[in-house]
């Protein structure tokens, strides 16, 4: 009987075979920490009696959720892991250069079948890349800082199958909120989820990466694409066998199966307050919104920048209403600049940030008070998430957010 | 009768309240923070009839007219500097909260002191003596007179 | 951890996000007893300061979804909850909660039956008992069962390393 | 006996043919701005206050939300809804997010000859166009918007005559910092510092910005320059034609007059806390920095940007040190972006922010930590202003900013 691809990653770590259900201690090659919670695993690293991190090469250090700093105690969080990094020698350290999920992609940490644990639930992105990545708290990364392994149960697989051409106003975030929708926000509850059909090998790794992304909002522990020629130059590396050991086997069992025609796809929202709250636009059309963010580690990559602009070149938002626009990273930003992507957005009269997680943590970057509705691309629309409580949250694709900001109200593209 | 709180020259507008209290909705919400950075207990222990005592240049910075907003809720009777900022002032003067020029009294009394302004008499009054008050410029005599600049309007039209 | 104990019921609903358990704003804060105030709070403003130590929570399902952040356990451990009872949970959520002591039993009846202020008796790894009527959990997987008898993951971890436990 | 050019556009103001300092005029304000500092309180008055609710005219009334932007808490988003909601409804001019007030005022608004009244106290910036805008509470500007007059002290003025010429490496705000140490803090208390001289023709429109800005620091009610060729040609740029161009007459009565040769002045910094306590940057070499900031409505002009652009190029902010650009309006940012400088600060590792207020004001984004030092182009270095009561501001020109930032620690640009 063959593996799923998530089998296919764990046995291959630990060279024996694996099936869902059993418990591995695995080897872990990169430990994501991002500045919330890097002061509280710090403590708990040295409570659990650790002195020395197992390889500090293979830890990374992001700033991203409280940069800018927007309250006096935010800098606290960076001064202590700026301390415990010089203690302990980790060089790899990105204080102001974005989002840590971009950043542990383009930077090139994460290659195809590598085993990464951040202590951030959307650290499932790297599966874009054929790799095994999943969230965790402070406490678990702690031991895993000092002992360089942690337990993971081998998750059930859901394979998604999507053929075909997706229609001009879809983009992957459409796809990723209608399956969420389809199997509801635990419907992937501790399993695998694989991305297959021609859609998704047509897919850029950036909208891979967005669908990725957000298989944690339907519980999963890791959602996975079949690494490609595409995955192999954006890593820069050539091993062909590597590719080939990182396929599912085509006998592979799968807990469950869902097959989409990518035409039949249409641009949809998720309604407030619950990302399984899935209504095609049309159907929330026309509702007033105060907001629109474009950004995040869901969509704040140049492609998505790129469409907005496409739809928004020449022309102006709507009066009185707010359009903050936060790529994802500072290589981004500048990319952006280069193909006059952020001066069409600014002459458009985009609010344009520096990059980090900004307003979809709300600390920041665009916080509402009672009543406000923003549409956002961020993966999130949980009560409160923010600002006020009494504030609505859409979540959809940047090209429903770019035509949503020229009219004011919820528009499909 | 009302107790001191005795400040240093120069206090600017972000000591008597911070910035980052300026949009809160009102002027209720934001006086607890009055002079958070200099006295943190400053709100809590300020009661109505006190006064502020300072040195040169009181309010000098922004035009903020929470700084002297705050004070007027917090129930400050009057603020007694050697001088003051010219916004601070006119904002003072505007919304009703007494401001009075005077370069002794600061170098006479000290925080926790009692001092009473006795504004029939024209008299600052200390344990130790009296300091007449010096007189406002005309034009903002009558705008006091009229319990403040909107009262003034409301007058008007 | 005691093996039976009898709680006062707090009920909430489906798809309690970590948003909910503690807004972001107050994941920074230096100590976890300044974020308790916080615990709830865009759902029930008045929910933690109510909750008093040894009440459980009785929820429907994937509770604790969302983010990774070990706070949203954390500050209900510090707020005294004895355990959670809900249909189902999300899967950073359980982890974060098992490494920290904090108990989760799984059972997707109860949640239908139950009035919040009303009591309910557990014994570990069998049954609550909630007006005369019996729930069956499950017990735990014995590696997780070890970090939860240890007091959690950093006590686990301190026996490996052989730190003295103060 | 002749008029200062305060005197004459208080008189024009007033429409009065004569006026000295000293006396008190009734005005017709030219213009009106506020932004999000105050104007919920304004609102609020207006709403509940008043007997008569009305304004006198909403053409003249511009409102900006510059200072906490984007929004970064409920509270802050409340009351910008509540400014937006009433601008919308009264048709009244409002800027959400296109930079700093006094700047966009700059380049949209300000007429030489006029009188504004702005709801902030660097409103004295005007005068860079030799216009009298002065800063004002919320309650006077209710007055103003409501009756669409005001009351004035005519001040004395104080005139500074300028030669010569600013050597390379020192900026306008050495200048104007080097005043403000000579006369205190309190040194032009309800007077005009006017600026004159031969020296003014080698000030860009940006330098004399950032010269009128500061005057506040020194307590003056407003700063005057001539509305000169240099003035008339921005002002024809951006498509405005004067309301008077005034000068002081030879025989009008000053109430000091100082002289400064420009090729004196040599790079200078503000040490924490206050504005007058200057100090040549030399004397503070060395002192370790955890952000730098490069903005505002002093120093976050297009010029300002390029030279910093031309310093950093090719170099990195320094390992640890935040670098905050944040440029001053949308058109400064787009002309930046034009000219590549945008991204020769992002490549160089600063942060590049949205334009507004930023850690100058101290309340939304880069606010700094305990213990924490912070080198600035902003308008302040008071005791907390950029975050925590225990932290440390030093204030001084772009270029000696974007030098620090790149070593780490105060230092000029000669020196990197």
């Amino acid at each position: 009987m063959g593996h799923t691809l998530v089998e296919k990653i764990l046995g291959r770590k630990l060279n024996r075979e694996v099936r869902p259900g059993d418990m591995l201690t695995l080897p872990v090659d990169w430990c994501m920490v991002d500045d919330i919670m890097a002061p509280f695993a710090i403590e708990k690293f040295y409570e659990m009696g650790f002195t020395k991190l197992y390889d500090p090469d293979k830890v990374v250090f992001i700033y991203d959720h409280f940069l800018p700093t927007t309250r006096v105690e935010d800098v606290r969080q960076i001064k202590e892991a700026d301390a415990f990094a010089k203690e302990q020698g980790i060089r790899h350290i990105h204080r102001t250069d974005g989002i840590c999920h971009q950043l542990m992609v383009e930077k090139g940490y994460i290659k195809p079948g590598d085993i990464a644990f951040g202590t951030d639930s959307h650290t499932v992105t790297y599966g874009a890349m054929g790799a095994f990545s999943t969230g965790i708290g402070y406490t678990e990364m702690a031991a895993i800082l000092g002992t360089g392994e942690t337990w993971v149960k081998v998750p059930a697989s859901i394979k998604v199958v999507i053929d075909g051409t997706l229609p001009e106003n879809v983009t992957s975030k459409d796809v990723i909120l209608k399956i969420i929708g389809d199997l509801s926000a635990c419907g992937a509850t501790y399993e695998s989820m694989e991305f297959t059909g021609s859609a998704m090998e047509e897919m850029s790794i950036a909208s891979r990466m967005t669908m990725a992304n957000m298989v944690v909002e339907a519980g999963a522990k890791c959602g996975l694409f079949y690494p490609d020629e595409k995955t192999a130059s954006y890593c820069g590396i050539e091993t062909k066998e590597m590719l080939e050991a990182l396929q599912p086997d085509e006998d592979a069992t799968y807990e469950k199966e869902l097959h989409y025609k990518a035409m039949d796809f249409v641009p949809v929202v998720a309604c407030p307050s619950l990302v399984d709250q899935i209504k095609p636009v049309n159907e929330v059309k026309g509702t007033k919104v105060d907001q629109v963010f474009l950004g995040s580690c869901t969509n704040g990559r140049l492609e998505d920048l790129q469409m907005a602009a496409q739809i928004l070149k020449g022309k102006k938002i709507a009066p009185y209403l707010k359009f903050i626009v936060t790529p994802a990273s500072q290589k981004i930003y500048r990319e952006a600049l280069k193909d006059d992507t952020l001066e069409i957005l600014s002459d458009a009269g985009a609010i344009i940030t520096t990059p980090g997680c900004g307003l979809c943590c709300g600390r920041g970057g665009g916080i509402l008070s009672d009543g406000e509705v923003v549409l956002a691309t961020n993966n999130r629309n949980f009560l409160g998430r923010m600002g006020s409580s009494q504030s609505q949250i859409y979540l959809a694709s940047p090209k429903t957010a770019a035509a949503t900001a020229l009219a004011g109200v919820i528009t499909e593209p | 009768m009302g107790k001191v709180f005795r400040f240093h020259k120069d206090v600017d507008t972000d000591q008597i309240i911070a910035s980052q209290y300026l949009l809160y909705p009102t002027v209720e919400e934001m006086k607890e923070h009055t002079f958070e950075s200099l006295d943190s207990e400053f709100a809590k222990k300020v009661q109505k009839g006190d006064v502020v005592v300072a040195h040169e240049n009181f309010g000098c910075g922004s035009s903020r007219e929470q700084a002297p907003a705050v004070l007027k809720a917090l129930g400050v009777k009057a603020v007694i500097a050697g001088s003051f900022a010219r916004i601070f002032y006119r904002n003072a003067i505007n919304i009703g909260l007494l401001v009075i020029i005077n370069k002794e009294l600061y170098y006479e009394v000290q925080s926790g002191d009692t001092v009473d302004v006795d504004l029939e008499k024209g008299l600052i009054i200390t344990e130790k003596g009296s300091y007449p008050l010096a007189k406002l410029p005309k034009k903002m005599q009558e705008i006091m007179d009229m319990g403040g600049l909107i009262a003034a309007l409301n007058k008007e039209a | 951890m005691e093996k039976t104990f009898t709680a006062t019921i707090w009920v909430l609903g489906d798809d309690i996000d970590t948003d909910i358990i503690l807004p972001t704003q107050y994941l920074a804060l230096e100590h976890v007893e300044d974020m308790k105030p916080y615990a709830f709070s865009p759902l029930r403003e008045d929910l933690a300061g109510k909750i008093q130590k040894g009440d459980m929570i009785v929820a429907g399902k994937n509770f604790g979804c969302g983010s990774s952040r070990e706070q949203a356990p954390e500050v209900m451990k510090a707020l005294g909850i004895s355990c959670v009872v809900a249909k189902s949970f999300a899967r950073i959520f359980y982890r974060n909660a098992i490494n920290n002591g904090m108990l989760l039993l799984e059972n997707d009846k109860l949640y239908d039956q139950v009035t919040e202020g009303d009591r309910a008796t557990v014994t570990l790894g069998e049954k609550i008992e909630y007006k005369g009527k019996t729930y069956e959990i499950s017990s735990l997987p014995t590696n997780l069962m070890e970090i939860l008898e240890a007091g959690g993951l950093v006590a686990a971890m301190q026996k490996k390393n052989g730190k003295k436990v103060e | 006996m002749g008029m200062t050019m305060a005197e004459k556009i208080i008189a024009l103001a007033a429409k009065v043919p004569v006026t000295r300092a000293g006396d008190i005029e009734t005005v017709t304000v030219d213009r009106l701005m506020s932004n999000d500092g105050t104007t919920h309180l304004t609102i609020d008055m207006y709403h509940n206050q008043l007997k008569h609710p009305h304004i006198a005219d909403p053409d003249k009334l511009v409102w900006f939300v510059d200072h906490n932007i984007p929004a970064d808490s409920p509270k802050t988003a409340a009351s910008h809804k509540k400014m937006r909601e009433f601008a919308k409804e009264h048709q009244i001019a409002f800027y959400e997010g296109e930079g700093v007030c006094h700047q966009v005022m700059m380049e949209r608004y300000v007429r030489p000859g006029e009188l504004i009244f702005g709801a902030d106290s660097h409103t004295c910036a005007y005068g860079a166009l030799g216009a009298f805008g002065t800063g004002v509470g919320c309650t006077d500007y209710l007055y103003a918007m409501v009756t669409g007059t005001s009351w004035v002290l005519v001040p004395s003025t104080i005139q500074i005559r300028l030669n010569g010429k600013l050597k390379e490496g020192v900026c306008a705000r050495d200048l104007i910092l080097t005043i403000i140490g000579q006369i205190g803090a309190g040194g032009a208390t309800y007077k005009v510092m006017e600026f004159v001289g031969e020296g003014m023709k080698s000030l860009t429109m940006a330098d004399r910005i950032s010269i009128c800005n500061l005057c506040v620091e020194a307590g003056a009610k407003s700063a005057l320059m001539e509305a000169d060729e240099i003035a008339l040609t921005y002002l024809k740029e951006h498509g405005r034609t004067p309301k008077a161009v005034l000068k002081s007459d030879e025989d009008a009565v000053f109430e000091q007059v100082i002289t400064i040769d420009l090729g004196e002045i040599k790079p200078i910094v503000a040490k924490p806390h206050f504005v007058d306590n200057v100090a040549p940057a030399q004397e503070c070499f060395g002192v370790k920095i955890d952000e730098a900031f490069l903005g505002s409505c002093n120093n976050g002009r297009l010029e300002d940007l390029r030279v910093a652009a031309q310093l950093i190029k090719g170099k990195k902010v320094a390992e640890g040190v935040r670098f905050l650009v944040v440029p001053a309006s949308r058109s400064v940012y787009k002309e930046a972006i034009k000219e590549g400088l945008i991204d020769t600060f992002v490549q160089a590792g600063a942060m590049v922010m949205n334009p507004c207020c930023s850690v100058c004001w101290g309340a939304c984004q880069g606010v700094i930590g305990q213990g924490e030092t912070l080198i600035s182009t902003g308008t302040r270095n008071f005791k907390g202003r950029a975050g925590h009561k225990d932290s440390y501001i030093y204030l001084a020109s772009a270029l000696t900013v974007t030098a620090s930032a790149i070593a780490g620690e105060i230092t000029t640009s000669d020196r990197v």
